[in-house]
């Protein structure tokens, strides 16, 4: 099965041939190093750009309204907050023109910690990106889900916002892309780029299927019906594992939905769960103040405050400047299983 | 002058135009007719041939356009109507730059690849790299012309801009042309800046770079010949530092009166055609009289235009109006 | 009475006579503007800096590491969002030395719609600001809490950002600042710059004391029973012109307080005043996509759920691009009185 | 050699000293016991004579020092102890420049005026303004140095330090440093820039500007001495273009591995001093084993040290503490 890198790149690869995309682009995303997690070697049409993100979104906006649907890279969104007034130019452009200017591009960045990336390779985006308009957005916690959504993405008339959860693109899925070969070294052979010299390398690309997923339609990933957890991205594997615990050790049936789609966000399938379950729980790692699952949890207490049992909970990341390097310090910062499971217990127990 | 009897009548019709065009919005601002103004009164002499010169039409064969809040006078030389400025000023729904949402000389026109005239100080900077890109790739002889300010080259994105447009082998077509009035909104060019030529700035990228007069018709016509050659032949950068007026200051937030001893571009360009005898006080006054009607009666039918209505706030957020009534507010009919 | 602008060029002065500042400092804020809100005027210290929103924070923090207190204004915080990285940089700084590089400065920034500014001389800050670690933030809504919270800020030891409703830079308020004289028209002509040539005015400040409010503490604008208006800012007295109307109206006793803090905010105040009624809006005019408020609505469905009548509600701003210039667009986009009272109306109704 | 024979010997030992460290840390890192590795390895040949050039203190009668990640050349010139670097790589508790927050290599000195290294590439250039504006109105001999890499100068902060440190009449005694590997971290700068030097953007805004050899220590120490003079004389900025090497790559996660056809300023010294009598292989010999010695002990001692305690993630946030505590996560300890 191919990780989320491969994935990625497979879906970029189906991009310049397919639909369109003339530019990958930002800091090392070229040849030789096809950007600082693989996810563009190989592709054809990639290229280095100046170290210089307002350059990067910039040429990206200007792009689009060349009519060329790029796709640029931020390296990491920790990097990427001194561009948020060219991302909302980027947002506002086709509104402000009374629909003159459609701005199709894609922005990809790597997003979260757990790679004891320090304070400045762990910072989340969602909160401040959710704020923003005109901007869809997206998280895949799959290689399936990460393939499907770039394309959807590539293929969407409008800007469209590709959260990376880093920690997981070197993670496989369950489910395979369809057409990818069986034996995952297979697939490494074909279109890892080697070590040392890389100047004659040529990737050989699997025959893929675009699986067509749908923006704004959110997965559940575990039935139940005690309790909804919503969450996304990296944590949807802490989510799932919790679950699981918890049915083992208290019997508790746990429903996890995977959001995928930040903005729009599928509304009906969130308030759909809560209004079975009557308990929520929503999970994310960005910092708690102003959290886009407040958010979240602001619509289901508008809309779903009768069907509520409990307190509706929010499991953030700490309201601290960053995620500190040594490992104690991640782990205070950002959720942890434990704490996911200590929070779904709590509140399963309250009435 | 370079250029025939024709041409220069057409030129000073125009600039006329312009003028007559920023006088009436700054009256529409002070009897209450519009809440903002912001234009070009004082770089007619400029824009005009700049204007005229332009590679006007939609897509990569033509030119990309990222333009500055003062170019009224480009944009009616590409032929929009002094109507439709004044229904942006006046904020109706027939705007059809922004639909009522924008300020005044705020355009964006999408068949000749004028993109949105934006607030924020040289954003356009960086966007113009994006058009430059495709249009080297493009080839042709469609250019990128990106437009601001003297007091905005202080943001780090004009730097972007000349970065962008001068990597070895991958230079990119694009004339980047700074407006010197020698203000930003009341801070003097040379309190905060150093004294050296801002075109210098250019050619520490080695991109060809020009200082000129903006206020002569001539050398502003032959200065942006000649840069445009250039860049659309050599697929290069080029930089041109042009001197400008700033008439009615900033803007009306600043009073919107008028400045004395600050050159008229139009007053200069009036007595070249007075000694050449190409044109006369009475050609002159007909054309001001002639444009001060137009943009009188414009003024009256557009007031009797309806503004836009609430709810087109969520129209053309995305191209699918659905995506974007989440949530909707209270208040909002659906 | 003092106006807002006033008010704050009065603390100012305070500040670079007897509180060490020296440097008040931003675009067009020196002589002899003495900025586009007049907030500046008068200043010794204050001067002109290129057009460069970086370069403006950038050089705050500098100035702050080498001990200056510096006040620096961004124009419009519709221009303050690409420095996003930069304020995170000021708020991180203390933090990550190890509490070595304390980082004692104060940003100010007008904020917010009605006064028919377009897209971009309209657009709020908070949700993005609170969202950001290692800032106090404050907003006063009446010239004596400006005159206040700005000397607070001046000495508090942490970058404080202070923003500035702009709507209400030119109302008086119905409490008079300690010291400043009977008729406003005196106060006028001692500090207010003349038109025309200014280069020979001085202004005469009058005697003024220094309230000395904590940074912190809510303010209860108007006690009620039957509800709470959690607000701040330009919203505030759209909030007490509904719960007057409410009361006149419906006989609804509306409690409305003002938070003037937005971090650290006065969780007590908002807490036994949720308690007390049961009831809650949260109002401000960001736009409501991962809104502050909606942290606050966290907070108070965590803290006081069982204490809840109703389900809490939030009034804040479409979530558009941008504030549109024309009238019934500006309407339509952010929180008016009627819409308040509407509210309101609804959330007593509720059981 | 333009100085004496006993500060060569000292710069030598602070070169191997230097070096030997970064050899620690890499094996440190490769053998699991630091997260990430970045640093100076290949610039110690100008990074020590900076550090030995600098006024050391703290306040404005001193320099403000706003550094890149590959300077512990100068921090260990300047005092620092290798015990506390390696604190920092294996983030312990008592890593005394962030208390086991940050990156190895980011330092944070307040007694020194060194600011906190930070990761986002050129902020530094934003922020060295303002100890630049402090310094000016200060007076005296205090000057505020910046240092960033090549690739850096494309961001936007580039150019903004270079305009607000040339204002006319107002300028700032800045001198800024460009170290220049030739690298991002692994796009060539010759890919993505004109081929100018870095030095033209400083001229032309009219600032003194200088191209040098970064990997000789003479040349190192000479440019460094001139342009402080200028700079702390004149109260006027200086640039400095320094051409370096980068002998591990850019980081552990580009391997950090040896990189062939660098040129080494620690071999290049060694020949001269060989050559000039100075010292002799065996004196190179016992420099390296001291540095080698000191930093096996510390790595011993250090991984004796605990870890920084959770709750510290809310300590110095706020000058008080309790400002910070709003709202306190589920999971922690009060
Ligand atoms: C990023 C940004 N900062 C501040 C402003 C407020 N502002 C509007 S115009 C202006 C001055 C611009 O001066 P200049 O670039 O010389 O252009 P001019 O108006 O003189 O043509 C300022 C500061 C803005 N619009 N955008
Ligand atoms: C703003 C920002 N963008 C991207 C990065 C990721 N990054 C870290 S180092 C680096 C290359 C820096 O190159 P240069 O400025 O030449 O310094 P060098 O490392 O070569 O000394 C990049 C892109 C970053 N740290 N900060
Ligand atoms: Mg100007
Ligand atoms: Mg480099």
């Amino acid at each position: 099965m191919a990780n989320m890198a491969q994935a990625i790149r497979m879906a970029l690869h189906i991009g310049e041939t397919e639909l369109g995309v003339k530019d990958v682009f930002g800091e090392d995303v070229g040849p030789p190093l096809g950007g600082v997690f693989t996810c563009t070697q190989g592709i054809k049409c990639a290229w280095n750009s100046p170290l210089d993100e307002r350059g990067i979104i910039g040429c990206a906006l200007g792009l689009a309204l060349a009519g060329q649907r790029p796709v640029a890279e931020i390296q990491f969104a920790d990097y990427i907050f001194n561009t948020i007034d060219l991302l909302k130019l980027c947002g506002n452009t086709r509104w402000v023109s009374n629909g003159q200017w459609p701005v199709q591009m894609v922005v990809m960045v790597p997003v979260g910690a757990g790679i004891h990336g320090s304070i400045y390779h762990s910072h989340s985006f969602e909160s401040v990106m959710t704020h923003l308009q005109g901007w869809k957005i997206v998280i895949p916690s799959t290689p399936l889900d990460a393939f499907g959504l770039m394309l959807s993405a590539i293929k969407d008339p409008n800007p469209v916002m590709y959260l990376i959860p880093k920690a997981l693109l070197r993670s496989r899925g369950e489910e395979k892309i369809p057409g990818e070969p069986e034996d995952p070294k297979e697939l490494n052979t074909m279109i890892d780029a080697p070590l040392g010299d890389r100047s004659k390398w040529k990737p050989v690309w699997p025959k893929l299927k675009d699986p067509n997923m749908l923006l704004g339609k959110a997965k559940i990933c575990l039935g139940g019906r005690d309790v909804s957890v919503i969450t996304y991205g990296r944590m949807v594997f802490k989510c799932v594992e919790a679950a699981q615990k918890l049915k083992e050790q208290d019997n508790i049936s746990v429903e996890v939905i995977d959001l995928r789609t930040l903005f729009p966000y599928d509304q009906e399938a969130i308030f759909d769960s809560v209004k079975k379950t009557g308990r929520v729980v929503v999970v994310n790692e960005d910092t708690e103040v102003t959290n886009y699952g407040e958010h979240i949890l602001r619509r289901i207490t508008e809309d779903c405050f009768y069907s509520l049992e409990a307190p509706p909970a929010l499991l953030a990341g700490a309201n601290v400047p960053g995620v500190g390097l040594a490992e104690p310090l991640e782990e205070a910062s950002v959720p942890q299983t434990s704490y996911i499971i200590d929070t779904v217990r709590r509140v399963v127990k309250q009435s | 002058m370079p250029f025939s009897k024709e041409k220069q009548i057409k030129i000073h019709d125009l600039m006329v135009k312009a003028r007559l065009l920023e006088e009436r919005l700054i009256k529409m601002n002070k009897s209450g007719l519009g809440f903002f103004w912001i234009g070009g009164a004082g770089e007619e002499a400029f824009h005009v041939p700049l204007g005229m010169l332009i590679k006007k039409g939609e897509g990569l064969d033509y030119d990309f356009l990222h333009f500055h809040y003062r170019q009224s006078a480009t944009l009616l030389t590409l032929g929009v109507e002094m109507i439709d400025v004044i229904r942006q000023m006046h904020n109706t729904a027939a705007d059809p730059y922004s639909g009522g949402r924008n300020f005044v000389n705020h355009f964006a026109v999408k068949k000749w690849n004028v993109v949105n005239v934006t607030s924020p100080i040289e954003v356009q900077l960086a966007t113009c790299i994006g058009t430059g890109v495709a249009h080297r790739r493009h080839g042709g002889e469609g250019i990128t012309i990106v437009t601001g300010g003297d007091a905005g080259t202080a943001e780090g994105e004009f730097a972007s801009a000349l970065g962008w447009a001068s990597r070895k082998d991958r230079e990119l077509p694009i004339l980047n042309i700074v407006t010197d009035n020698r203000y930003g909104i009341s801070t003097p060019f040379a309190e905060v800046h150093c004294d050296r030529p801002i075109a210098e700035r250019g050619r520490a990228f080695g991109i060809e770079s020009a200082t000129i007069n903006g206020n002569d018709v001539a050398e502003s016509y032959a200065a942006i010949e000649k840069a445009m050659a250039y860049v659309r032949k050599k697929r290069k950068p080029y930089l041109l530092e042009v001197k400008v007026s700033r008439l009615y200051g900033h803007s009306s937030a600043s009073g919107a009166n008028w400045v004395e001893g600050e050159v008229d571009g139009i007053v200069e360009f009036e007595k070249k055609l007075k000694n050449a005898k190409i044109l006369g006080e009475d050609d002159f006054k007909k054309v001001r009289e002639k444009y001060e009607q137009e943009s009188i009666e414009a003024v009256k039918k557009v007031l009797k235009e309806p503004k836009p209505k609430p709810e087109v706030i969520f129209e053309h957020i995305f191209a699918d109006r659905k995506d974007a009534e989440i949530p909707w507010p209270p208040w909002l009919k659906k």
